[in-house]
C-alpha cells in the first residue's frame, strides 16, 4: 500500500479550484450579464425562421417555434441555477439548524429529529417531488419547495455526524471546563469545525440539484411553457429530434457544463480547505 | 442467545414499518385533500362545465370527497386494508387493477439496474483505489464524474436519437411491441436503452464513495502491519479491506435504494416504459389522488422493506455492536 | 558479540520530501545486532528511532528517500527490489508496531490474523497454524485460551493487544525482530508483566530483536546494548551497563536524572523539530557542558574494536 | 473545600441496557485547603471518571459533590461560573484539547475573556505576556495551531491558562503520561512551583506510583471504582495494609 499512504497533500491542489473558478465566473458572464447583450426575447415566436442549423447569426440555431435557442440557453441558465442556488441555500440553512440542533442536544430531541430525517431520505426524492408538486400544482416556486423539501434531509445528516465528531473530540470537554457558555460553544467550537464541510457539501450538491430541477421540468412539472427552462426545451426539441437535433443537444451541454463546473468548484474548496474531503454529497 | 437476538430484531423492525407506512399514507392523503385544484376536473375533463349544480353536487357525493377529510381519511383506510385503494380518476377503474400489470416492469427494470449498477461500482472502485493516483485511477475518475453529471433524460434523448432513430436497433418506447407480450426477447429489447441510462446515470456516484471507503481502509495501521507480515497488495485488499469495507457498502447500497427508484421514474417518463414511476409522473400531472397515493404508498413500502433488511444484515456482518457512549457534558 | 552480525548498517540516512524542502529524519547510522541479542534504540519522540525500524523492513511511505546499506545476514536488501524483498518480510524480518490499538484488523478474530504468518510463510495448514498461535498465547500468559483466539481486537485490554502482536510477530520464528514502544500507553502492572513476557519470548526463541523504546526501565531489563538517539543521530552506544551506569554524553545523563526515581532533574529547552534543526552537535542548545566547540564542529561517534562504549561528544 | 459523598456512576451497556457496569462504586474523600491528594490506580479503574465527575464533566449516578458545602448539581449560573473558576483540570493529551480551528492567540486569552479578568485590552495583553514570560513560552506561539506545536509546549499552555484563572483546586488527570520522559520531569517541576506559589489544592490522577509519591502528600488507591485504601505517602509505600496497594507497590521496587 506504498501509494495508499502517499500524501496526495500537493497533487494538483490549486488546479481544481482555479478549473472550478474559471468555469464558474463563464457561466456567471452568461446569466448574468448575458440578457443584456442577447436581449432578444426568449419567448417571442418568429415563424419565419424555424429549425434553422447553426450559424453566424443564430449561433445554436432555432427551434420548432423560430426562436433563438442561444438566447434561451441563457435566459435558461438564470432560472436553473436560480432554482438551484435557491434550493441549496434553503435546504442548508434549515439542515445545518436541525443538524447541530440533533448532535449538539442528543438524547430524545436527537432520536425524534434523526427519525423524521430517516423517513424523508428512505423516500425517493423524486416521488415526493411529484407528490408536493401534484398536489401544490406546477410552476418554478413549487419546484423550489419540493426539491428543498428532501435536500435538508441530507444536509441535516451530514451536519449532524460532523457535530457528533466534534463533541465527542478531547476539545469539546475542556471547552466546558474552561467555563464557555453553551451558545459560545457552538459558534466558536462547532460551528468552525464543521463548516468547511459544509460549504463543500453544499457547492457539490448544486449540480446534482440542477438536473433534478431540470428533470422535473423535463416530466412537465417544474417550469411551465413558454418558459426557457433547460429540462423544458429538451423534452420540447424531443419530437424534432431528427431534423432540428440542436434544439436538444444544446441545452443538455449547458447542463452538463454548469453542473460540473460547480462540481469542480466544490472539489477545489475542499482541497483547499481539506485535502481528505473527498465524500461526494448525496444526490436524490 | 443469538437467534433470540434477531427475532426480537426483526419484530421491532416490523412494527417501526407499520407506524412509517401509516404516516407516510397520513402525510400524502392530507397534502392531495388540501391542495388547490378539483378533482372533478380530472374525473370529468370538459363534461364539468355542461353540468348544472346538482349534478355536480351528486357526483361529490358519489365520489365520496364532500364529508369532511377525516372520515374520508378513516373510509380510504378501511377501504385500503381490504385491497381497495378507490377509484383512479384519470383511469376510471380501481387504482390496484391499473398498477398490477405494471409492477412486474418496473421491477424487473429497477432490480436488474440496481445489481449491475452495484457489482459495477464495486469492481470499478476496487480497481481504481488499488490503482491510486495512476493513469488508470484518473480515466476511471474522470470518465465516471462525466457520466454522472449527464443529466439521465437527456442520455435518454440522445441514446434514442442514436440507436433507435438512426440505427434502428432498440425500439425507442414501451416494454414491448403490440401483441408480442409474452416473448421475452421483445422485452428485454426494450429494456436495454432504459438500462443503460440508469447504469450509466448512477454506478459512479457508488464507485466514487466505495472507493474512497476504501482508500481511507488503506490508511489504516492494520494495513501496514499486513504488508509487514509479508501480504502483496492484492491480498491485503482480498483478505483484508474489502472485507472490513462490506459493512459500509451495505450500508451504502441500503441508501441507494431510494436514488434507482428515482431513476427508475425518470427513465420510465423518458422512454415511456409503462411503470409505477409513469403513472406517478401521470398522476401527479392530472392530480388524480388515488393514483398517486397508491404509487407513492407501493414505492415507500418497498423502501422501507429494503432498507430494514439491509440494516439487519449489517448488523450482523459488522460483530462490534457498539455500545453507546455517553456524550460527557 | 560472536559472527557475522545478523543485521549491520553502514552510514544509513532517511530523508522525507514534504513540500519543496526535504525533512533529514535519521543521519549515518552505523549499527550492528549479533545473533541471539538484544539492541535498544533509546531516545524520545521525534529522535527518528522508529524510522530507523521501519526503514529495515522498508515500511515507508513512498516520499522517504533511503540512503546508505543495510545488511542482512551479510546480503545487502538495500539493493534487493521491492519483489526480491518480499519473500524476507514477515519471514525473516518481523515487526511488531507501536500503536497496538489500531493495528489489528477490527473485523477479524486475533487468532485468525495470527495464523495467517505462520499460514503464509511456515505451512498452509489451518490446525497447525491454530495450534502454533495458542503456544504463542500461553508463553505470553493471555488468558482464556484457547476461547480468547476467537475474540475480536475490541473484546482485549491494551496490554493483551500489546501480546498478540508479539505473537503475531515471532509465530513465523522470524531471525530478526522489530519492537516498537511496547509499553507505550501501557500502565505500570501491565508494562512489567509485557516486559517480562518479551524477555521470556526473547529467552527461549535467542530471536534477534531490535527494541525501540523511550522508557529506560524498559532498556535496563531487555536489552543487552543500547543506542541513546538523538535529533535523528546515535549520541551514545555501548553495553547496557556501561550506558546507564556509567553514561558518557551528557543527554543520556539528563535523560537517567530526569526519572521519577532519581528526582525528576529536567533537561530544560525542547528537543529541536525537524525543520529547525541546531547547527552543530544537536543537543548544544540544551546542553550544560556546551562549549563553542561544540557550536562550530560536529562531533562523530565511531564504533571499533577496541573502543566499545562511544558518545557523540567532544567532552565525552 | 471539594467532598465527594457515596458517588457512584454507572453506565448501561449490552443490547437492551441490561448490563450495569460501575465505573465509580461509592466512593467519599474531602479534598481541604492547600492539600496535595493522589489518585492512584491501574487504567480503566474509574480514577479519570472521578475526576471528570469534580468537572461536571459527567452527572453522577448516586450520591452528591458538594464545594464548600453546596451541591454542585443544583447551583445557579453565577455560582457555576465560579465554580468552574475556582476548579480546573489538566487533561492527558495536550495536544487534541484545543480548539484545531483556533489559533492560540484566541485560545489563550479566552479565560480572561469569559471572566473578564482585565478592565482593558492593553491589560488583558499586559497579563497574558506576564503569564507567557512566566510560562517560558515565545509570543510566535500565538499564531499557531494546536497541531503545529509539541506535547510539552501544549501542556504548558494549559496550565498557564488555567493560572490565569487564580483557582482554588487543580485536577490533573494524568498531565504527564503521553509525554517524554525529560519532558514530563519539565511539566511536573513546573506545576509543583505554580502549587507552592499560589497554594493550590491539588488533585492528581496518574498509575505512575513515582510520579505520585513526587508530587502528592496523601493517597488514594483505587481498584475498580472503589478506593481501597487511603493514607499518607509514606504510610502507603512503606506500610501497605491492602493486599492490592501491596502488589502495586512491590511492582515499582523491582
Amino acid at each position: 500500500m506504498k501509494k495508499g499512504i502517499k500524501s496526495r497533500f500537493f497533487s494538483r491542489r490549486r488546479s481544481l479550484f482555479t478549473i472550478g473558478i474559471i468555469c464558474s465566473v463563464i457561466i456567471a458572464f452568461f446569466t448574468i450579464i448575458g440578457p443584456f447583450i442577447w436581449n432578444a426575447d426568449p419567448t417571442a415566436t418568429d415563424y419565419a425562421n424555424q429549425c434553422l442549423p447553426p450559424s453566424g447569426e443564430h449561433w445554436f440555431g432555432t427551434d420548432n417555434n423560430g426562436r433563438d435557442v442561444f438566447t434561451r440557453v441563457i435566459s435558461g441558465a438564470h432560472l436553473s441555477i436560480g432554482v438551484a442556488l435557491a434550493v441549496v441555500g434553503i435546504g442548508a440553512a434549515i439542515g445545518i439548524t436541525v443538524g447541530i440542533v440533533a448532535g449538539f442536544a442528543g438524547g430524545a430531541v436527537d432520536t425524534i429529529l434523526m427519525r423524521i430525517v430517516e423517513i424523508m431520505l428512505s423516500f425517493p426524492g423524486i416521488i415526493f417531488a411529484l407528490a408536493v408538486l401534484g398536489t401544490l400544482g406546477n410552476g418554478t416556486e413549487h419546484q423550489i419547495i419540493a426539491l428543498a423539501a428532501v435536500r435538508w434531509a441530507h444536509y441535516a445528516r451530514l451536519v449532524r455526524i460532523e457535530t457528533i465528531s466534534v463533541m465527542n473530540s478531547e476539545y469539546l470537554p475542556a471547552s466546558r471546563a474552561i467555563g464557555n457558555s453553551k451558545l459560545r460553544i457552538v459558534f466558536r467550537y462547532i460551528l468552525p469545525n464543521i463548516i468547511g464541510r459544509v460549504i463543500v457539501i453544499a457547492t457539490l450538491s448544486i449540480g446534482p440539484v440542477i438536473l433534478a430541477g431540470a428533470s422535473l421540468s423535463y416530466l412537465g412539472l417544474g417550469a411551465q411553457i413558454p418558459s426557457p427552462e433547460w429540462g423544458l426545451m429538451i423534452n420540447g426539441g424531443k419530437e424534432y429530434i431528427r431534423q432540428a437535433p440542436w434544439i436538444t443537444v444544446a441545452p443538455g451541454i449547458a447542463a452538463v457544463f454548469t453542473a460540473f463546473s460547480f462540481n469542480l468548484l466544490g472539489e477545489g474548496i475542499g482541497d483547499l480547505i481539506d485535502p481528505r474531503l473527498k465524500e461526494k454529497a448525496e444526490v436524490d | 442467545m443469538k437467534k433470540r437476538r434477531i427475532t426480537k430484531k426483526i419484530i421491532k423492525r416490523v412494527i417501526l414499518f407499520f407506524i412509517a407506512m401509516f404516516v407516510l399514507s397520513v402525510v400524502v392523503f392530507f397534502l392531495a385533500r388540501l391542495a388547490p385544484g378539483d378533482p372533478l376536473q380530472a374525473f370529468y375533463g370538459e363534461a364539468l362545465d355542461t353540468m348544472d349544480e346538482s349534478q355536480i353536487e351528486a357526483a361529490r357525493q358519489r365520489l365520496g370527497l364532500d364529508d369532511n377529510l377525516f372520515v374520508q381519511y378513516f373510509k380510504w383506510l378501511g377501504g385500503a386494508l381490504h385491497g381497495d385503494f378507490g377509484l383512479s380518476l384519470k383511469y376510471k377503474m380501481k387504482v390496484q387493477n391499473v398498477v398490477n400489470p405494471l409492477i412486474g416492469n418496473t421491477l424487473g427494470l429497477g432490480i436488474t439496474a440496481y445489481c449491475v449498477v452495484f457489482a459495477l461500482a464495486i469492481v470499478l472502485a476496487t480497481v481504481a483505489a488499488l490503482h491510486e493516483d495512476d493513469w488508470l485511477d484518473k480515466i476511471i475518475c474522470k470518465v465516471g464524474t462525466a457520466t454522472y453529471y449527464i443529466p439521465s433524460f437527456w442520455l435518454g434523448v440522445v441514446l434514442v436519437l442514436i440507436f433507435s432513430v438512426n440505427l434502428g436497433w432498440f425500439p425507442s418506447s414501451g416494454a414491448y411491441d403490440v401483441g408480442k407480450q409474452g416473448d421475452i426477447g421483445n422485452r428485454i429489447q426494450h429494456m436495454i436503452l432504459p438500462l443503460i441510462v440508469m447504469i450509466a446515470s448512477h454506478f459512479w456516484y457508488y464507485a466514487y464513495m466505495i472507493r474512497n471507503k476504501l482508500l481511507d481502509e488503506f490508511r489504516k495501521d492494520y494495513v501496514l502491519l499486513a504488508k509487514a507480515k509479508g501480504l502483496t497488495r492484492r491480498q491485503i485488499v482480498w483478505k483484508h479491506c474489502l472485507r472490513n469495507v462490506a459493512p459500509t457498502i451495505v450500508s451504502i447500497m441500503a441508501i441507494a435504494i431510494p436514488h434507482v427508484i428515482s431513476g427508475t421514474v425518470v427513465v420510465e417518463a423518458v422512454f415511456g416504459y409503462p411503470g409505477i414511476g409513469n403513472l406517478a409522473v401521470e398522476s401527479a400531472k392530472y392530480h388524480d389522488y388515488n393514483m398517486l397515493m397508491m404509487t407513492v404508498l407501493l414505492t415507500g413500502a418497498f423502501v422501507f422493506i429494503a432498507s430494514f433488511v439491509a440494516q439487519t444484515v449489517n448488523e450482523e456482518i459488522d460483530p462490534r455492536m457498539k455500545v453507546t457512549k455517553e456524550i460527557r457534558w | 558479540m560472536s559472527g557475522e552480525p545478523v543485521i549491520k548498517t553502514e552510514d544509513l540516512s532517511v530523508e522525507f520530501q514534504v513540500g519543496n524542502g526535504s525533512v533529514k529524519a535519521l543521519h549515518d547510522i552505523n549499527v550492528s545486532i549479533y545473533d541471539g541479542e538484544v539492541l535498544c534504540l533509546l531516545g524520545e519522540s521525534g529522535s527518528g528511532k522508529s524510522v530507523f525500524g521501519n526503514s529495515i523492513l522498508r515500511l515507508h511511505p513512498d516520499n522517504a528517500l533511503v540512503k546508505g546499506k543495510i545488511f542482512f545476514n551479510g546480503q545487502e536488501i538495500t539493493a534487493l527490489s521491492d519483489k526480491e524483498f518480499l519473500p524476507l518480510r514477515g519471514a525473516q524480518l518481523a515487526w511488531v508496531p507501536q500503536s497496538a490499538a489500531s493495528s489489528l484488523n477490527p473485523l477479524k478474530s486475533i487468532g485468525k490474523q495470527v495464523d495467517e504468518v505462520y499460514r503464509l510463510h511456515v505451512e498452509n495448514d489451518k490446525k497447525k497454524a491454530r495450534e502454533n498461535t495458542i503456544d504463542l498465547f500461553r508463553l505470553l500468559g493471555l488468558p482464556r485460551l484457547p476461547e480468547l483466539a476467537d475474540d475480536y481486537p475490541h473484546e482485549l485490554s491494551g496490554g493483551m493487544k500489546q501480546r498478540v502482536l508479539v505473537a503475531m510477530g515471532t509465530s513465523a520464528f522470524p531471525k530478526f525482530i522489530v519492537v516498537d514502544e511496547p509499553t507505550k500507553g501501557l500502565d505500570a502492572v501491565r508494562k512489567r508483566e509485557v516486559i517480562k513476557r518479551i524477555g521470556h519470548m526473547q529467552k527461549t526463541h535467542k530471536s534477534t530483536m531490535l527494541l525501540i523504546t523511550h522508557d529506560v526501565a524498559v532498556a535496563e531489563s531487555l536489552a543487552n546494548d543500547i543506542g541513546v538517539m538523538y535529533a535523528g543521530e546515535i549520541v551514545e552506544y555501548g553495553s547496557k551497563d556501561e550506558v546507564l551506569n556509567s553514561p558518557k554524553h551528557p543527554y543520556t545523563r539528563g535523560l537517567i536524572n530526569a526519572l521519577p526515581q532519581n528526582g525528576f532533574h529536567a533537561i530544560k529547552g525542547f528537543s529541536p523539530s525537524a525543520s529547525d534543526m541546531p547547527t552543530g552537535c544537536k543537543f548544544n542548545p540544551r546542553c550544560p557542558e556546551c562549549t563553542q566547540e561544540c557550536i562550530d564542529g560536529h562531533p562523530k561517534l565511531i564504533i571499533s574494536e577496541s573502543e566499545k562504549h562511544v558518545a557523540r561528544c567532544y567532552h565525552a | 473545600m471539594l467532598e465527594f459523598k457515596n458517588v457512584t456512576k454507572q453506565y448501561r451497556s449490552g443490547m437492551f441496557g441490561t448490563h450495569l457496569t460501575k465505573a465509580v462504586d461509592d466512593v467519599s474523600f474531602c479534598v481541604g485547603e492547600n492539600e496535595r491528594l493522589g489518585l492512584l490506580g491501574e487504567s480503566g479503574c474509574g480514577k479519570s471518571t472521578i475526576a471528570q465527575l469534580a468537572m461536571k464533566l459527567l452527572k453522577p449516578s448516586k450520591g452528591s459533590i458538594e464545594y464548600n458545602g453546596k451541591n454542585i448539581k443544583h447551583m445557579s449560573r453565577s455560582e457555576m461560573k465560579n465554580y468552574r473558576k475556582n476548579v480546573q483540570i489538566i487533561f492527558q493529551n495536550p495536544q487534541q484539547v484545543f480548539n484545531p480551528r483556533m489559533k492560540f492567540r484566541e485560545t489563550i486569552s479566552e479565560p480572561v475573556r469569559i471572566y473578564n479578568l482585565a478592565s482593558s485590552p492593553e491589560e488583558e495583553k499586559k497579563i497574558i505576556s506576564e503569564h507567557m514570560e512566566m510560562f517560558g513560552l515565545p509570543e510566535e506561539l500565538f499564531d499557531r495551531y494546536p497541531q503545529e506545536i509539541s506535547g510539552g509546549q501544549a501542556q504548558r499552555i494549559a496550565i498557564m491558562r488555567i493560572l490565569m484563572l487564580k483557582p482554588e483546586i487543580i485536577i490533573a488527570d494524568e498531565p504527564t503520561t503521553m509525554l517524554d520522559v525529560s519532558v514530563q520531569a519539565q511539566i511536573l517541576e513546573l506545576l509543583k512551583e505554580v502549587m507552592d506559589k499560589n497554594n493550590i489544592t491539588l488533585i492528581f490522577v496518574s498509575h505512575d506510583l513515582d510520579v505520585v509519591r513526587a508530587m502528592c502528600k496523601r493517597i488514594m488507591v483505587i481498584k475498580d471504582g472503589q478506593v481501597v485504601e487511603q493514607g499518607s505517602v509514606d504510610d502507603i509505600f512503606d506500610r501497605p495494609e491492602n493486599e492490592y496497594t501491596r502488589m502495586l507497590v512491590d511492582s515499582l521496587k523491582e
